[in-house]
């Protein structure tokens, strides 16, 4: 729980490499992955984590997929609270992680989305802990005995009593930031902004770094700079999750993906990391990895319509 | 003109008349059915429900095509607002969300279900985990529960692994009764728990002591293939129905959601080719 | 506490007149004002509830001024549960709000911003309560002996525990609206979210009623429709607070409301209440009796840049 | 070429220099002196302070003229971002607000402040309330108090109301002790209490025991009209200074920043001719 104050960050140009960002997460650390799904996280910070060798992370989070079977397959993990991993029908179970999480080298450490959302609550408003009603009945209370039980002084009813939970570090991926770390989300901010109040230290990978009046004009959520200890002008950082609007989910390069994943650790390592993770040696040469200008223009295409849209989801063009 | 639909149209169908007029639903991520139902009585019994999209977090969204992933902008357009994820569980701790579609990997009489782990005490198999269930089983007013993968086929060594099973390893869902046989309303949880139950063999209420309860078949399946792919004694209503196709109207309505065919990687191949007449006594909503 | 689920409202058309609105309001309702201070405040909702001869109200709010003093004079209330009520540096204290709260006319139950956000959450959370660690100490304590106080079983320090509030309708003025019940409220929302979310009822009234599409495109806060029970197309209706960018604060007018109570009761009633309240028998009434078109120019006048809007606040132009 | 400031520009200054580099500071409403001093600290020595503005939650706003009242518009003008009552409220309960401004009509040795009611047990006068004092008075790490009334004049018959008084009728910003003397420590607020207040008298800080001390006068008032002007026994440090003036930049920015003279609505008329040589020592800021 929180016993000190909590920092803020008011350096006036936060801007830093992507690899300077990745040497402010140190091993063990509690890390919020930002994102979700197919959607916004932060892959290409996620990548420089690996290159740097980290490892002992416990990670928190709501609904992810590729970002932490990744952590588990470059042996990142020690511990994973997240609600839920995997491709969802696309393409199912999420191989990395259940070898990680089978095999004992990652604890099982689930949790569920509200419960997380009131532990991070109980943090951002300097509270030891946040009531909720749910969950009791199910097995999570018994995964996870640092919950505690009371009976409500004015009702006399039970209530689940869940620890604050303030994550070392939040991972965030943005479409907009600016030099001081005002940060534009747009779309679905999915746990970022909780993340980004209730975290010790957040940093963000943007897809552009504009000025802050250009910031103050456009519609989404913001995140203002205070909670941001440093950020990246990273475009394409997100992928192979989708960043609208400048790219859609790379469905392609995730079946590539999942299909060396299902195959062994061994050969994930050697058809997917060393190809895409070890062997490129930065972000731009990632980029150049998956395919470079042609790429960011086949997945930029779903602004051309319905059409173009669907067309990135076929299981033809998945080959 | 439409004259047979597919087992997952069959389903979403029955999927989407669990769902009353005016009621807040909300599907979770990687659904298809279930949020193709959810648009399908958005569109015929339900329209004034307020479908609440899983991942985007959407009000009321019109995509334009059912996206492979669940958090896509496609599933967000026309959204009257978004909410964020704070928001929509408080909408259910609070009793406001009317509806949620939950499933299993494990589901048991009782309605609970496990999307976590396999095995127990050690992790013999990593599921993805539940998202948001643990919470919302409890505080959902009513939770429509379906599963496409009902049949438990015997294996080389004659065994069954059951999707209905006597218990689960581990309790990611409230059902009725708790690991111990505890009821459900001793917690007193916002929500009533499970009301439907539905498979690609039939259809499931639950009594009033919380078990599940064969409702309806489908005209290809019968009381035997319930049972023995049910892990635990069957119970089952006085008078059994037969589950009724959709409309013209609503297969037509799912075509046109989904014309990637999403919902189908749900279905198991060898139900993928299961057909249905579809003899269209009811009227056609305008 | 809440016991019971929490309404939604989901009618298609719930535009109805500003009386109609007036008449869901109950004699002895906890009554969440919107808005705060010199802006936005459901003014011309409150005077209809005036006119209607309502009583024995609790209201319940943050920062608060005019709205809340009207209703003093008004007879409205029985318990103002507000955290300030007054017109700031500008004229001072609240007259009709003293005059009602010294006499014991309206018991004095005082909150706390940050205590009333609180309780709104617990609502909005279905809890029964919600912990804060401030407020112990000072004497909101002794005069809310419905507060309690538990030790943290996670720390062992004493927490406060302040119950949940639920609001029996929350009276919103916005800018936006459409039929179904979606707001759009621009500039500082104030209370305005919480009140939506925590209130059984919430009334609203706006600028301009306008289609979903419109809505849609327009950047601001979001009241999504299934929490607004009806609402009421009433330009002008925040008058005299601030509704930008319709108009600005009418000070001019305020001061002579201000001038008006600061004499008597009995003054104000003949000065103010007889001739904007009861005297007017409808809202469209009461913009001809504050002037009508040359008012709505004067005030909508801030647009015309710093000059023009510090115009409207100089010592002079109140006269 | 500016010679001389106010006793408002003087406050201003003094309460200015009480913030730190780096900290979150919020006013609140009503506080035309506070906003001031905050935007005068911004644009000198705490250009990396983050300012919030009182009503509107936005940060770090540039309004184009101070407006009479605090929920305007104008205000807002230029704010990078805004926070609603909630985030604002977490942050200080959190810990991270640096700094608040508070006053009271009734302010105590101990900074404990009144702005609820006068007269116990039955309320005499109404005051306004304390909106969100009752919390950030116990959230916010450091608090500035200040007041323009500290001065005690004797009335007719030759009695004199305090500001400065021997006990609070009514607690609303607590100080460093309770009402039963109970140290502010012993509650494990988030905030370590008053560290200084600005009258038009004086400046005081806090000792060990947190007890009010006077630490400054202005070049035209003394120790005895401050005496006079308390209501409990004074307190004094070992060497008494002298307030300095703002330098001419920051009167020229006070009087840009505030061209309707908002500020001076706070000052009581006998103090507003009072003026101060401005003899300028310091670096003017760039």
């Amino acid at each position: 729980m929180p016993s000190t104050s909590r920092p803020i960050y008011t350096e006036t140009n936060k801007r830093r490499s992507l690899d300077e960002l990745a040497a402010m997460v140190s091993n063990d650390a509690i890390v919020a992955v930002g994102g979700g799904l197919s959607s916004r996280e932060p892959m290409a910070l996620l990548r420089a984590l690996l290159r740097k060798g980290l490892s002992g992370l416990t990670v928190v989070g709501s609904a992810h997929g590729i970002d932490i079977d990744l952590l588990c397959a470059g042996g990142a993990l020690s511990r994973s609270c997240e609600s839920y991993v995997g491709f969802e029908q696309d393409f199912g179970l999420a191989p990395n992680y259940r070898r990680a999480l089978e095999s004992g080298a990652v604890e099982v450490n689930d949790s569920c989305c509200y419960t997380l959302v009131q532990q991070l609550r109980a943090a951002i408003q300097g509270l030891p802990f946040m009531p909720i009603r749910s969950l009791r009945g199910t097995s999570f209370t018994a995964l996870h005995p640092e919950y505690k039980r009371m009976t409500c002084p004015f009702t006399g009813e039970e209530l689940l009593l869940v620890p604050a939970l303030e994550p070392d570090v939040a991972l965030i991926h943005a479409q907009y930031g600016d030099e001081r770390g005002n940060l534009i989300i747009q779309g679905p901010p999915v746990a970022d902004l909780l993340f980004a109040r209730a975290s010790r230290v957040v940093l963000a990978t943007v897809e552009k770094i504009v000025s802050t009046e250009a910031l103050r004009a456009m519609q989404g959520a913001v995140i203002p700079y205070f909670y941001v200890t440093a950020l990246s002008g990273t475009p394409m950082g997100a992928h192979p999750t989708a960043c609208y609007p400048f790219y859609a989910y790379d469905r392609r390069h995730t079946a590539l993906y999942h299909a060396a994943a299902r195959e062994s650790a061994a050969d994930f390592k050697t058809q997917y990391l060393d190809a895409f993770v070890y062997g490129v040696s930065s972000h731009e040469a990632y980029i150049e990895s998956i395919g470079g200008d042609a790429t960011r223009a086949r997945l930029a295409s779903w602004a051309d319509g319905d059409d173009a849209w669907m067309r990135l989801y076929l299981d033809e063009a998945v080959a | 003109m439409i004259a047979s639909c597919t087992l997952g149209e069959m389903m979403i169908a029955a999927m989407a008349r669990t769902i009353g007029d005016g009621e807040l639903v909300f599907h979770g991520f990687g659904s298809p059915l279930a949020q193709l139902a959810m648009h399908v009585a958005k569109r015929s019994q339900a329209r004034r429900m307020v479908l609440i999209a899983g991942a985007t977090y959407g009000v009321d969204p019109a995509p334009r095509f059912l996206t492979p992933t669940t958090n896509d902008w496609v599933m967000d357009c026309g959204a009257s607002s978004s909410l964020d994820i704070e928001e929509l569980f408080d909408l259910a701790a609070a009793g406001r969300m009317g509806r949620m579609f939950l499933s299993g990997l494990q589901i048991d009489r009782w309605g609970n279900c496990n999307v976590t782990t396999l095995g127990t005490p050690r992790t013999a198999m990593k599921l993805p985990g539940g998202g948001g269930g643990g919470n919302l089983s409890c505080d959902a007013q009513r939770v429509t529960l379906w599963t496409p993968a009902h049949r438990a086929e015997r294996d080389a060594k004659g065994r069954r692994r059951f999707r209905l099973v006597e218990s689960c390893d581990f309790i990611t869902n409230l059902g009725h009764r708790d690991a111990d046989g505890r009821p459900r309303q001793d917690y007193g949880h916002q929500g009533n728990g499970p009301e439907y139950l539905v498979t690609e063999l039939g259809l499931f209420d639950f009594d009033a002591e919380g078990h599940m309860r064969l409702a309806a078949l489908y005209p290809d399946t019968s009381l035997g293939d319930v049972q023995e792919s049910t892990g635990f004694a069957l119970r089952v209503v006085n008078c059994v129905e037969t589950i009724a196709p959709p409309t013209r109207a609503e297969v037509k309505l799912i075509r046109l959601l989904d014309p990637l065919k999403i919902h189908e990687k749900e279905i198991r191949p060898a139900d993928l080719v299961r057909r249905f007449d579809i003899v269209d006594t009811r009227k056609e909503p305008a």
